[in-house]
């Protein structure tokens, strides 16, 4: 029996394969379809520290291989989330996970300080990232100093596993990554999705409200892989990888370009089973290939 | 609500009209309950350029013998492909999705008014309701003859009536142009199902009579189980999923 | 009839539609499809001051909806163009423009002086953005300082059309084509391909010699969309908009988003007569959309 | 060389084993000419998963009554779903692409050595080289018996002779351990097309022996029309596009 178990920095994962947030929800809808205690963790939907209505309607634009959302993070806020959420899903026998996101540095210590005080959440994901918000966000995942600053502060307030979660949108990314760790982030995921832009010829209209929106799925697929290569070499924490992930092939391939764990996002809109076809895919690929333990695979890239 | 992910068979592909075709499908299994505006997220078939699922409302459903029809309108290139399905391929379908329309109490009366594709939950609606044809009004309105689909079958659930635009068959008009418009205090509920501006005109209609009124919304879905956040609509309780608390909304509840 | 005519500061092209560079030779082997004189303009394979073999093999794998390559400028040299290649396609009746490359400014110089001498080269792409060369290519495309160092120097050899082609490989284009533009550039051309990686699981291997390579093809289109969008409204010199274009719905979003020119490239690949197609599906767009010449499209998205 | 873009229609799809398939399919109008070890690049119909064209070897081909035929393994995504079209079916070519191999003169004796699907180009090389059978000798290699496609047919253009490894079938062992191998003298020309470690084996043997040799490679391509220079091949003239300068070469140009 090969063990598909994975741990980063304290957080333990029964296997490698967690979803991504904003792309699973809460968990409860997944649970419509099967027990979410199946996946290796569940990342819960973004939060910030009050509601946001998020962008108005369109949000989504389907691409070659791919689409754009521009969601823009809606959500009730941290407080509904603690009262109402938390208690329908602390039960779930997996690894729960917070997408943390903020306006401010105040904002991401805010909602920090009180997903800290909850049992159940086994690790923060820090959102830096997020292309569809017009403060915060993804502005501080593109530069060194912003990233630090919020990893930073942060990390002071939240004595468990730290994930912090890239963007792609640079232009060296391991430069960011590097910036993070020093400031004491357990663990990278990457990537978020890419800002791209769709247009309605007929009408000579953006297809998103926003104009903007953040581009995912296989499409991305190449970019994020190279970005997990690149950053798998130039840090010491577990890199998470994520960005089009499809099937096991693709899953084992984010495993060998690097990645500890893998994060599923766009494929559950095409199948909510994906997270659990792609463990069952993994397992056997280990098994063909004579591994004992999915961690064998990491970095194991043939050069 | 369980949901599911299924493969189907293509029992059949019929086309009713230049653009909309008929699609009845089997599973292996019987099926989980279905309701009159509930849909179903369709795979389209080894289709090099869609990449989502599409959204498709019920158009009919025998859970027992594991039968599901969907009434498929060409609009794009996803709908497109699906309407070249044959017999015998295989279709991976999620369902049930979503909230259907509120079911009629047995001694009301009822107008149902459907558009385009909009026709499909609201014939389902007619056959599920189970009311006397007399008490269930079903107007459905499209641009010329040609474009309305056979519906004789459904005159054992409700009467059905048509209008054209150019007068080709039935009232000539919009489907607000039809008589029943002007009785519109005999119901106690209107159902509508179409393009937006057709059920923007019965909303406004039915609000003026101060009738309940329930629409069905198309909005564009990635996921259409909830987890996305794409195809909300907003609402007087907020943004909501049309996919989850739609795509049937009271009219009391949106911001038309 | 409408007008198809594009005019980029002295630059005529009969249609608005040109080859991608790299992805149309040098014209002679699309001629064995149709005369290559129906383009709008040809835009030859990267040429650098000498001979280079370019990469090993394999140089290519495929992706969902695009391609990785890793040619690394594959060419004879200035020389051997100017002596055995000019004279074989210099009585094309279209616009011939090099495509420019060099390790250091030195090197862009050196070519830019021989290929000014060249009486039917209407205008020059210098390309700063390869992500396939380990010296010169994208290194210099990347940062605003080396963006406008090559750009000045090769501006003082040059008297004729010179665009400069942008890598998306950065956080921030329009701050690179602001660079270029202030040294004098006549146009910008994005997007060249994203730095991108494939991996064959089964063997444990990069698909590619050279491990990464860049992305093209329709996956990366809503990026591409994106920049041209940016940029357009940064700059006043005219960009020339391509990544991923198709057929002429692309082209038409392109134009839409600002670009005044479009290069067809990976779409070759599947159909050496795409430029030819989509120069007829902008003719019958307009005409349906009663414009009456093609340059009324550029920017023309309704916000 | 005038290259084209055609639609055809394929007449015929038959399975010649477990992981091979015969395609013939026919255009509206007469071929351009086609060489053996010439080949064409081949548009997927309606995959999603397949984004550029397949190269596949010319194995037969009627340019006056526009036809073409195709042997295709099943390796990937690609060639899996091009075994599976159907009649009717249009598929889109282009060709004719690269250089064959040197036919040989009509007083010489020959040997020709495929495997896998690189049987293709060489039995049309038989059919086309107009040789007696006895001066055209044709050894086939393959894993097992079931693997073979038959090639009865062909017996008219060659003599015909098989290898196994398994030995279920004519000699056990690789192609090069046919005793053929040990008369090369007794021909003036090898044509190799199949796995490359069995043409390095016949190259390496029929260099050996001082004969002029052929072999036929599959690099990866991309455009297939040397445009793209992603399917090199480094030779003693550089690297050159085998889609253009091969894919047939003389070993002696090769750094093998
Ligand atoms: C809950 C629900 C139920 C539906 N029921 C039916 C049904 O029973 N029968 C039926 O024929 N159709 C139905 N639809 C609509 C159907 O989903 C779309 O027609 C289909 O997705 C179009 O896909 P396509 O690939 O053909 O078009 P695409 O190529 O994706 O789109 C073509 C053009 O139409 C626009 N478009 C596509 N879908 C929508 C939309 N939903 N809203 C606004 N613009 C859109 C696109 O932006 C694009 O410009 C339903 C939609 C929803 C959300
Ligand atoms: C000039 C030429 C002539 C050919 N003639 C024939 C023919 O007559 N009959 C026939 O069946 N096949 C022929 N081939 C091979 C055929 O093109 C490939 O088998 C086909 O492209 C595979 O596509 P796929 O989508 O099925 O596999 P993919 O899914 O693309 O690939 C499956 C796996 O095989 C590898 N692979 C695919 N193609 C090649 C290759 N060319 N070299 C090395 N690795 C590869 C891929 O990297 C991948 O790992 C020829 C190739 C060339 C270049
Ligand atoms: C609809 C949608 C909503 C998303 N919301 C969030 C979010 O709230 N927080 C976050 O960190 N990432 C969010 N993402 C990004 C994904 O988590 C993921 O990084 C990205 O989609 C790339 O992975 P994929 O290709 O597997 O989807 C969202 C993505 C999508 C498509
Ligand atoms: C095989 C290949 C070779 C290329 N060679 C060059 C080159 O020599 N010079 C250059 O500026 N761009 C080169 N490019 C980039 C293309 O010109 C173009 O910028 C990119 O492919 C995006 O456009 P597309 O998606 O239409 O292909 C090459 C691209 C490909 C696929
Ligand atoms: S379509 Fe994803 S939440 Fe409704
Ligand atoms: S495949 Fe493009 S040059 Fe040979």
């Amino acid at each position: 029996m090969v063990n598909l178990a994975v741990d980063i920095k304290g957080l333990h994962l029964k296997n490698p394969v967690m979803t991504a947030s904003g792309c699973s929800g809460f968990g409860t809808e997944l649970a419509d379809f099967y027990d979410p205690s199946l996946l290796g963790a569940l990342l819960l939907k973004g939060i910030t520290p009050r509601h946001r209505d998020g962008n108005p309607y369109p949000r989504m634009a389907e691409t070659a291989s791919g689409m754009l959302n521009a969601v823009g993070l809606q959500n009730k806020g941290v407080d509904y989330f603690i009262g109402e959420i938390y208690p329908r899903i602390k039960d779930y026998d997996t690894a729960l996970i917070v997408n943390v996101n903020g306006s401010t540095v105040e904002e991401y210590v805010e909602v920090t300080e009180k997903i800290a005080g909850l049992d159940r959440i086994a690790a923060m994901e820090l959102n830096i990232s997020c292309p569809n918000v017009k403060e915060g966000g993804m502005a501080f995942g593109v530069s060194c100093p912003g990233a630090a600053a919020v990893t930073r502060e942060v990390r002071k307030a939240y004595p468990k596993t730290l994930i912090v979660k890239l963007s792609p949108n640079v232009t060296d990314i391991t430069e960011i990554a590097r910036a993070v760790e020093a400031e004491g982030a357990d663990a990278v995921s990457l990537v978020n999705t890419f800002l791209g832009m769709a247009i309605d010829a007929e009408h000579r209209r953006p297809r998103l409200s926003t104009v903007t929106g953040g581009l995912s799925g296989p499409a991305i697929k190449p970019i994020a892989l190279r970005m997990v290569w690149q950053v798998y070499q130039a840090v010491r924490i577990p890199v998470i990888g994520l960005g089009g992930i499809m099937d096991a092939t693709d899953a084992v391939e984010f495993l060998l370009a690097g990645a500890s764990a893998l994060q599923v996002g766009t494929a559950l809109f095409k199948d909510p089973f994906a997270p659990l076809k792609i463990t069952a895919g993994i397992q056997n690929y280990l098994e063909k290939h004579h591994f004992s333990s999915v961690r064998e695979l990491t970095g194991k890239l043939q050069m | 609500m369980q949901k599911v992910v299924l493969d189907f068979t293509v029992v059949s592909n019929l086309a009713l009209n230049e653009s909309n075709h008929l699609l009845r499908m089997r599973a292996e299994e019987s099926l989980l309950a279905v309701a009159p505006g509930q849909f179903v997220n369709v795979e389209i078939p080894g289709s090099s350029e869609v990449f989502l699922r599409r959204p498709f409302s019920v158009f009919d459903a025998d859970p027992e013998r594991g039968e599901l029809s969907l009434l498929v309108k060409v609009l794009g290139r996803g709908s497109r492909t699906l309407c070249g399905v044959q017999p015998g391929q295989k279709v991976s379908v999620v369902y049930p999705l979503g909230r259907g329309y509120t079911l009629p109490g047995s001694e009301e009366r009822v107008l149902a008014v459907g558009g385009g594709s909009g026709v499909a939950p609201l014939l389902f609606l007619a056959r599920r309701a189970g009311l006397p044809p007399g008490r269930m009004q079903v107007i459905l309105g499209a641009r010329s003859a040609g474009d309305h689909i056979p519906t004789e079958a459904y005159s054992r659930y409700a009467t059905l009536s048509c209008t054209t635009e150019d007068g080709s068959l039935g009232t000539r008009g919009m489907v607000t142009d039809h008589p029943l418009f002007d009785r519109l205090e005999e119901f106690s509920r209107v159902y509508t199902c179409g393009p937006l501006p057709m059920m923007k005109a019965v909303a406004a209609r039915a609000t003026a009579a101060g009738r309940f009124c329930e629409v069905s919304l198309e909005n564009l879905m990635a996921c259409g189980f909830g987890v996305c956040l794409c195809c909300i609509e907003p609402t007087v309780h907020g943004n909501l999923c049309v996919c989850t608390e739609g795509p049937v909304f009271n009219i009391n509840d949106l911001k038309w």
